[in-house]
């Protein structure tokens, strides 16, 4: 085993520390430490900075406009982005259809489409989701039907994340019906302007609206939009399952933002004179998590040196996920106990009225956590694949 | 020896189950939340007419001197519809507490339990924790009566209070037992400075500064925190209740979901993992329920006893209830995540009852002194 | 709801507390509080105090020499026993054979068995796992085939527990072959003194001589012994489902010693002069503990209100057996954590030095505790039943 | 940055694996402990003859200077079949401490590393808990040398011990930092009392009583803690490898278990729970392997930073380690609780690892120090 950066790597931690001196606006910090997303015109003046000094897409190949980096100095850069208190990026563009479009795209589409989501110009979100499918993806009902140079659309997509924000999609829809339900599905990249597109927004436990239903009658995607084969669709989902591994990985990183948060919120309150951080009991939790969260970093950390060596790191990405959300889950609750009785004081009923310092957004993160074990494959679905796939378990 | 309620105990519930439904359908409770008291105001006005809003005050305060059981009962039957309001507040504890004594107090409560006020007692302060005993605020008294200044971090239900009860120093230092008095306070008092939050849950509170502000002695003087206690504990009984009402009928949507709904072509409840999670949320909703009975057991045995099960039950109803919300949401999977469900508004409350009157920490550290 | 106990059932208290007042040695408490079982001799004197008293049987009805108790009066009886450190009586000829026999049983059967096991003169073992059959009890494979007035039985049993000192053994046997695998079993009872018995110690991880293999080889059994119907054995069994509700339930109740061994543990002990039981971190943990063995108590009461109320308590007795199984685990371990980097001094090498106060038995009893989430029905196995029987949930 | 074992170090746990595989197979291993001491020494000669003994030891003090990963690979091997004998205590925590210098103990070093000596570090007191820094055992310097006065609750593997290094204040107050020298004290001097214990996984330990008893200063006078500290750390790596090897080999064969097991007429681990608690322990496992990285990462980071990673590593290696034990022992049923399988073993060995040389709560509490 090899512990120690190389010199050009530690180089390179330095240049990002220096980037990340600077242009992380404070009113960032909370929301960001809760895990909750920045609005997103915070979010596009984010990834136009990082465009701008050409890093804005840490994962991709240079060809597309991507920085080329190993996995380790990816691992350096959210590391150190982390630290500074800055976003992750976000994720639907750069890391969920970008790469599909440049694996399997035309390069038409990869003309068309890859410095749009680089330079954050355009906003794609994702339209898989069903209303009754669930974790069951593959029974979707979306259906695309060729029309001479169209594919026309009718369905309707459920969990539609941004959908009220973006620019464009990427559609899954069914174009043939074959006896396995996983075949006939296609790929469709379609411009949120098209004729046919409602989006009705979906109010969720933490009230934020972050998501939506998506109603598609009759709307007309030309077939240039097509990406990669008619009926492969499923097939090209399945790109993500690697990159998935290293999204996840990338956002378990952003953890140690919590810790601090949880700290600092320990470090204001006190009991009696005592600040809530010294006393036995909220120490010794707080040291359980930043053990725990340590040791989720530490298997990223052989995630990413295990993509550097080639080697496949088996269903540590389906750890990840799973431990990850059991520790946003965690952190922002012991965050909102560390605010006491204020934890109730969520929205001020009248105005110029103090909220404590990290509210509303620990709340509002507490009660985001809770999607975390649902969505990209809910907890139970890990544990599945996890059985399945690495320890051969089957049904 | 029975676990069960008495006949009347049973008809009380079931009357605020079908009230809740009446009133608080999960669609209509939604609209009506958003609309604050306004939203309340019909069932509040309905439950002075059942005679509800009495029911817990003391006989000899003209109330109808319900005990801990029927508070339980009336609990439960609110939480298993998430019945809003601010009903623990200002029809238990706030009449316990100006029960110390005064006409005045006597007139308050009679509106009280009409219907026509709403009290709240601001009992926590800034580096108090959930110390009932911890109170900065000081009371000086004069010719003209008595002011008080100080600062109350949160008043639970005090959104819509027209009265506040502040316990405040006559004597001693901030952590002592003894020197604490009870004032009545109105909330348009000269010199109060009242913030009003809204909770997850919907419910309402406030946060308290006072400057030089006039306030009336509820009792005698010095000796309020005995009283305070034993208010706040009662009190507690009520929420406790509610939580276990909640989690038995956020346990109950989700079985129903799990028989129900289908994934991968059957129901999803025919998965193992789901059906032993759906037992544990279940052998919790036992657990819950037991210590309600542990606290009506503990009653016998006087005072201390009954203060002691009432963390402990704080403790593991809330372990419990919490476990329970999170749980069925997740079962429920993104439905169970939106707000459009109940499923998620019963993990609100359930999040916001676990801190009402001290948090889990606080009553397990209560319980073991 | 009513909780006050009613003047008959208060002076009952008062005698049970005076009976156990004395009589119970002190060199049997670790033990006891451990959840370890007394020797064979100390287990057969106390049961002999008991059934001197009448109390021998406390679940029984008057009529077979049992005490007729009410639901509540057993509750008292097993409160008091506990509070005082006694043990709980040995239940394998108390609870699991001799309510079949009072209740299937011929009256032969009855005179000849009965009173020996209320006086204790008689120690029964149960015959029913085999090495193969684990969870599925209804697989087993031992043979009884009739032979004139004999039943002469083969096979293998596993996990008779005491059978190194039982007198007689309760065995099921497969008497004839059915379609259905839960049919064709009877119930027989034996002699261990009957020859073709071997049996043979297995050691397990507590390092604690409790349990045997037993080897059966043309063993014969008069069929008088046969108990009930040729071929019903399983059905008798399900009376113990009941009545093993109340063992569990009966069980349960001695965790608070275990609470006071924690306590006493933690007292004796202290780090820089300070005792562990007024550490917050310590304190915290057992206070937690004492909660839920509290709750179990309750949950327990409720049973027995339950029964006395002739109400059906649904799952209640399968929780208790979980609840009870993982407290009694989390209890000794917690136990065990008191006793600090002493923990390690399980056997003196030499003779004549001190192990700490509590020890071999508290580490013996964190040890034995593992196996109690896995006999009489594992928790999974409670988990399924509950989920079956009681949420109506089909695999 | 590499996250697997050199060529070099993977023949290094290759070689150890089949060590133990030969000397200590399970049905063998089981027989030998229970001979104690007499059990192992065939063993023991045959890791000397390997040069295994010297691994550890520092190349100035005539070892081969193995590092912390050297160290890992060694405990990892001997965890995953559960090789007895004093190795991490004599090996490795004995020499870091006899390399404060003096002519007899390089030769005790040298004794050590051929096999010829165990030595084992009496460093724990009663009502010191885990802090090294609590020593109340004093010495006494004269023209004739040193002599010691005290107890010590634990001497971790001390129980076949030729010689005791033992912690004495010779300045300060019994929990000070400061003024804590080592002494060297024969097993048969004078004076001292050894109690001698065997523990649940077959570990042989010993407790001191020590009254006017001679003992050879070992390097400088009274600032001995860094040392200690250092020392022990480094000896906690080699455990807490032999955890995770540990925990790495039942969690293995439990997987067999529940592919091969059948009940119902199907292998047990066709059932969603049981998969889902493999799966729980292997993610143990995973996070257990991910907290030696952490400490090997934090090595570059200094001495505190090391020592922090090691508290750290202890916490939730032990968790997962006694967790993956115990749901070993359950998955098993009731052969996992027998004796014979190798199973039980490991949860005994995990149980014993968690609280060498400090507990969980010890280590979480001073990781938040």
């Amino acid at each position: 085993m090899e512990f120690e950066l190389d010199p050009a790597d530690l180089a390179f931690r330095e240049e990002v520390r220096a980037f990340f001196a600077t242009g992380i606006p404070d009113e960032w910090r909370t929301r960001v430490r809760a895990g909750l997303r920045l609005n997103p015109e915070e979010l596009v003046a984010y990834q136009k900075r990082l465009a701008a000094r050409g890093w804005g897409a840490p994962t991709w190949p240079v060809e597309y406009g991507g920085t080329g980096w190993s996995p380790i100095r990816q691992y350096i850069f959210w590391t150190e982005a982390a630290e500074a208190d800055a976003p992750a990026q976000f994720h639907q563009g750069l890391e969920l259809i970008g790469p599909i479009i440049f694996t399997y795209g035309s390069q038409e589409l990869k003309d068309r489409y890859l410095p749009g989501i680089v330079n954050a110009d355009d906003w794609w979100c994702q339209g898989y989701s069903e209303p009754n499918a669930g974790s069951d993806l593959a029974s979707l009902r979306t259906r695309a039907v060729r029309d001479g140079d169209d594919y026309v659309l009718n369905g309707q997509k459920a969990w539609t994340s941004y959908g009220h924000v973006a620019s464009h999609c990427f559609v899954l829809a069914r174009t043939s019906d074959e006896p396995k339900r996983q075949q006939g599905i296609s790929l469709l990249l379609v411009d949120m302007k098209t004729p046919g597109i409602t989006i009705r927004p979906v109010a969720t436990m933490d009230e934020k609206h972050h998501t939506n239903e998506m109603f598609l009658d009759d709307v007309r995607v030309p077939a240039a939009n097509l990406v990669g084969e008619e009926g492969r669709g499923w097939e090209y989902g399945k790109v993500l399952l690697d990159r998935e591994r290293m999204v996840t990985a990338s956002v378990a990183i952003f953890l140690i933002q919590t810790v601090k948060a949880i700290r600092e919120a320990a470090s204001r309150r006190t009991i009696g004179g005592v600040r809530l951080i010294d006393m036995p009991g909220f120490k010794a939790k707080l040291a359980q998590y930043e053990i725990e969260v340590t040791a989720l970093q530490t298997m990223v950390l052989r995630v990413m040196a295990d993509a550097a060596a080639g080697t496949d790191s088996g269903p540590l990405g389906s750890m990840i996920k799973l431990r990850w959300s059991q520790l946003s889950q965690a952190g922002t609750a012991l965050w909102v106990g560390a605010l006491g009785p204020r934890a109730a004081h969520f929205a001020p009923l009248d105005n110029s009225h103090d909220l404590p310092a990290d509210m509303p957004y620990a709340m509002q993160g507490a009660l985001y956590a809770r999607v975390t074990s649902i969505y990209g494959g809910s907890s139970e679905i890990q544990h599945n694949i996890i059985a399945q796939r690495a320890l051969g378990l089957k049904g | 020896m029975r676990f069960t309620y008495s006949d009347e105990q049973a008809m009380l519930l079931d009357s605020i189950l079908r009230f809740g439904q009446e009133h608080f359908p999960p669609t209509e409770r939604h609209r009506l939340i958003r609309q604050g008291r306004s939203g309340e105001t019909d069932a509040w006005a309905r439950m002075a007419d059942l005679g509800w809003l009495l029911l817990p005050i003391a006989e000899e305060c003209g109330g109808l001197g319900g005990g801990i059981i029927e508070l339980m009962a009336l609990g439960e039957g609110f939480g298993r519809n998430l019945v809003p309001g601010p009903y623990m507040a200002s029809c238990v504890l706030a009449p316990a507490l100006l029960a110390r004594g005064g006409a005045v107090q006597d007139d308050l409560i009679e509106q009280i339990g009409a219907g026509e006020a709403i009290v709240a007692a601001a009992l926590l302060e800034d580096d108090g924790g959930y110390d009932l005993h911890h109170v900065a605020t000081r009371a000086t008294g004069s010719d003209e009566g008595w002011t008080l200044d100080g600062a109350k971090a949160h008043v639970e239900d005090g959104g819509d209070a027209e009265w506040f009860i502040v316990p405040a120093r006559t004597a001693g230092g901030v952590r002592d037992r003894d020197g604490l008095s009870l004032f009545l306070v109105s909330a348009s008092a000269p010199g109060l400075r009242v913030e009003r939050f809204r909770a997850v849950d919907g419910h309402r509170h406030a946060r308290l500064e006072l400057e030089g502000v006039a306030g009336q002695l509820i009792g005698s003087q010095g000796d309020a925190l005995a009283d305070i206690e034993a208010a706040v504990a009662r009190a507690s009984c009520g929420y406790l209740a509610e939580a276990v009402g909640s989690m038995e009928a956020v346990s109950a949507i989700t079985l129903d979901y799990l028989r129900t709904r289908e994934q991968f072509g059957k129901p999803i409840g025919s998965f193992q993992v789901l059906q032993h999670r759906m037992v544990d949320m279940t052998v919790a909703c036992e657990e819950a329920r037991a210590m309600l009975c542990h606290i009506a057991l503990s009653i016998p045995k006087g005072d201390a006893a009954f203060q002691r099960a009432v963390s402990a039950a704080k403790v593991r109803i809330s372990e419990c209830g919490i476990y329970v919300g999170q749980q069925a949401v997740q079962l429920h999977g993104g439905v169970g995540f939106s707000d459009e469900l109940i499923v998620s508004h019963h993990l609100k409350r359930q999040m916001m009852l676990a801190i009402a009157h001290g948090s889990i920490d606080h009553h397990r550290m209560r319980f073991a002194a």
